[in-house]
């Protein structure tokens, strides 16, 4: 036998013992501590109420509104077609099977955007894919949808663009507030159905 | 990974394309007797070629993973269905029985003007074709049993580690069992 | 020696031949993120010469449409230039080491016919195949293993365990 | 002579890979800064009252001179040179793992101080304090507020307010008006989380006009 041939059996089993001896990778996904802080930096995971409220009306069949606060604040207002997922438990099984799917662009969000973020920062850190924050949270997305605010007449066309829009949007998912005593209460329930089943699929409109 | 930026995809999939048909079209795998050779002890270059190709990659890949170079983690995995990877698995190895090529083998046979590896070719387009024509007739098997995208140390449950210090083992353990048999077996000229 | 080098029977040693493979397979894990292919190329220009065809079909089959999208045509996949890559390196080394001819490889016992038979049904057949397991041998199998993918492997104990039995019932098309 | 040859190149190529391996050794720097804690363990944290700081709690703390609070200011040395806490230390987000930082947390860990968080929001200093925790220090706090309040701080605490950013700030006159019986149902007071005290929400100022 080819003494050369035994010198490179050697060197690729030493190499192999060189990986042995590695620290495993079992928390295989894990960022690094370094990397996440770069994520953390860029601001490239904020997406702004008017995109996401955009993406809804569209139905967009790739977003997954999550909503971490705690049961009873999502019960009592929560954006339409939003899954409840609270923080606490962020890193349960069943949360994670619904998490840990690359088909569809998961947004954290809360009532501002700290909880929202902390939720994000985990994540990220055991290695999901798509997850955003909404900028500012449902306390902003109920001032600028709900609650919009009517631009000066002097405002620029692209402001008074937004605010139709944003009206527009709310009438989709509220109807208009004249008639809201009956017909929303079937709407609500729906939603709150929705909820239950918590499946990856309801991300389209809760309405 | 991102290393490189985009508009230079597909000139390095190109350059990576040369370097992959040089490698298989030098080691004789655009021979599909040569490559057949293995099945029948005569010839065993294609374990050999593909075993250290394959432990080499994996070498290297822990290597600038532990120096942080790459992000082993980010490396895409193909999705396992399990069913589906046994079947498609038995038909391909039905189709290199007959064949004597696989496509990546095929395409550098083609280089060099072998027609068997041009009939070959035109087979898998054939192939893929039927598949996709007949899709919905396959559907539930392709689709059964996904496994997500499983890697094969964490259905063992051993370490990602010692997986990649015993498929080394193996490997260098099966190329002295081939040489072994090589020098037993009646050499077949082709 | 370097007579020898030209007469298309020479060919380097296949451990140099897996060292530079697993190079080559190892920049692309570095450079892309994923493996090599060959069979993801034949599904790219089967789905994008449907869709030229008969662009209803392809949109209406579930298969075809799982790979269009609105925004890429099919055929600027990445796999396409790497096959086009191989196709020129395997030239590249055919010229090199002489081994540029036209001809039918067969065992002694079969006609070119049966060879060429054979091969149309294999072709067919790994067509088949790689759909079901999703990649190839070089897809599925060799670039499953360099990252220890369970697809990749089991696809790959497939493959050679069943190419095993089958060639000593073909045994005839081979010695 | 042929087969000697053949093995001779395959020898070659494989020390040179051997040698960038080696190389790469040599030159290995391990990532200095670890996880201390698994995901779960630092989610658990989250709700520690005891790592996060109100508005109302910084009054004491600024009016304290014992030294026993570092403030840090998470916000580019641009806007810190603009105006900061008194005796705050900057270091900005993507400094957070380095060298210098490093020590002005060993220096006040090994002190016994605590570290005090803040950013131009909540939301800001939110993730290196998240990362600090998660990387094994326990003494940091985080600034539920702005820098705004903080700047603005005088003995009255109305200045103060809001305590948390995360307080549900859901007009519910407005909810009333677009949503069914089954929200209206709900007590107001269920939607104000325990820690609100008698902070109001922060939007409810605004409500005028109904929904849409």
């Amino acid at each position: 036998m080819n003494k050369r041939y035994l010198l490179l059996a050697g060197i690729i089993i030493a190499l192999g013992v060189g990986i042995l001896f590695m620290p495993a990778k079992d928390t295989a996904k894990q960022t690094q501590p370094a990397l996440l802080l770069a994520a953390i930096d860029d601001p490239s995971r904020f997406l702004s109420t008017d995109d996401i409220t955009d993406r809804l009306v569209k139905k967009d069949p790739a977003l997954l509104l999550i909503d971490v606060r705690p049961a009873s604040q999502f019960k009592t207002f929560s954006i339409p077609g939003a899954i409840n997922i609270p923080v606490d438990s962020l890193l349960s099984a069943s949360a994670q099977e619904t998490l840990n799917q690359k088909e569809m662009d998961k947004v954290f969000y809360s009532n501002a955007d700290v909880t929202s973020d902390q939720a994000w920062i985990i994540s990220k850190r055991t290695g999901l894919q798509r997850i955003y924050v909404m900028q500012g949270g449902v306390n902003q997305w109920f001032s600028t949808i709900v609650k919009a605010e009517k631009p000066a007449e002097t405002a620029s066309g692209s402001a008074l663009e937004l605010y139709q829009f944003r009206i527009a949007a709310c009438q989709h998912f509220f109807g208009s507030p004249e008639m809201a005593a009956t017909p929303k209460a079937g709407a609500e329930k729906k939603m709150v159905k929705v909820v239950k089943k918590a499946s990856g699929a309801a991300s389209g409109g809760g309405c | 990974m991102g290393v490189i930026p985009e508009t230079w995809n597909n000139v390095i999939a190109l350059l990576l394309g040369v370097g992959f048909g040089f490698s298989l079209e030098a080691s004789g795998f655009s021979s599909s007797r040569k490559i057949m050779g293995t099945f029948f002890a005569y010839d065993f270059v294609v374990l050999r070629v593909f075993f250290t190709a394959a432990i080499t990659a994996m070498t290297g890949i822990f290597y600038f993973d532990y120096m942080g170079w790459m992000d082993m983690s980010m490396l895409y995995i193909n999705p396992y269905y399990v069913m589906s990877a046994i079947v498609g698995g038995i038909i391909m190895g039905f189709g290199f029985a007959l064949g004597g090529f696989c496509p990546g083998t095929s395409f550098t046979g083609v280089a060099i003007g072998k027609i068997d590896a041009m009939v070959f070719s035109g087979g898998l387009f054939i192939g893929v074709f039927i598949f996709s024509e007949l899709y919905p007739l396959f559907q539930g098997l392709y689709n059964s049993q996904n496994m997500g995208n499983a890697t094969i140390y964490e259905m063992l449950g051993m370490k990602s580690t010692v997986f990649g210090f015993l498929l080394i083992v193996a490997a260098v353990g099966m190329f002295y069992g081939a040489a072994f048999v090589e020098k037993k077996v009646k050499k077949v000229e082709y | 020696m370097a007579k020898n080098k030209r007469d298309g029977t020479f060919y380097i040693n296949p451990y140099l031949g897996g060292v530079l493979l697993g190079l080559v397979l190892f920049s692309t894990y570095y450079i892309t993120g994923r493996g090599l292919g060959a069979s993801g190329a034949v599904k790219s220009s089967v789905v994008s010469a449907v869709h030229t065809v008969a662009p209803a079909h392809a949109e209406e089959n579930k298969y075809y449409s799982k790979f269009l999208s609105d925004d890429a045509s099919p055929m600027s996949n990445w796999l396409v230039f790497e096959v086009i890559g191989v196709i020129a390196g395997g030239f590249l080394s055919g010229t090199l080491y002489g081994r540029l001819k036209f001809k039918v490889e067969h065992s002694p016992k079969i006609t070119s016919r049966t060879r060429l038979i054979a091969a149309l049904a294999g072709g067919i057949l790994f067509g088949i195949g790689s759909q079901f397991a999703r990649g190839c041998t070089s897809g599925a199998a060799l670039s499953g293993m360099a990252v220890h993918s369970a697809s990749g492997i089991i696809t790959m104990l497939a493959i050679f365990g069943s190419a095993y039995l089958f060639s000593w019932i073909f045994k005839r098309l081979w010695i | 002579m042929e087969e000697l040859n053949k093995t001779n190149r395959l020898t070659i190529t494989v020390a040179v890979i051997v040698l960038v391996i080696v190389t790469g050794l040599i030159t290995l720097r391990r990532p200095e800064v670890k996880y201390t804690l698994s995901p779960a363990e630092s989610l658990a944290l989250l709700k520690d009252p005891a790592l996060v700081v109100t508005p109302t709690q910084t009054v004491a703390l600024l009016k304290d001179s014992a030294g026993t609070t570092v403030f840090i200011d998470v916000r580019n040395s641009v806007t810190f040179d603009r105006g900061h806490v008194k005796n705050a230390v900057n270091i900005p987000v993507r400094e957070l793992f380095s060298k210098k930082s490093k020590t002005v947390f060993h220096d006040v860990e090994k002190a016994g101080q605590t570290a005090v968080l803040y950013g131009e929001t909540q939301q800001q200093a939110n993730g290196p304090w998240l990362m600090l925790l998660q990387t094994g220090y326990r003494n940091i706090r985080l600034f539920t507020g702005t820098y705004a309040q903080i700047s603005a701080f005088s003995d009255s605490l109305t200045l103060l307010l809001p305590q948390f950013s995360e307080t549900p700030g859901i007009d519910t006159v407005a909810l009333r008006l677009i949503s069914s019986p089954v929200a209206t149902n709900k007590n107001d007071a269920s939607s104000v989380k325990k820690e609100k005290k008698s902070v109001k929400p922060v939007k409810k100022q605004a409500a005028s006009g109904g929904g849409c």
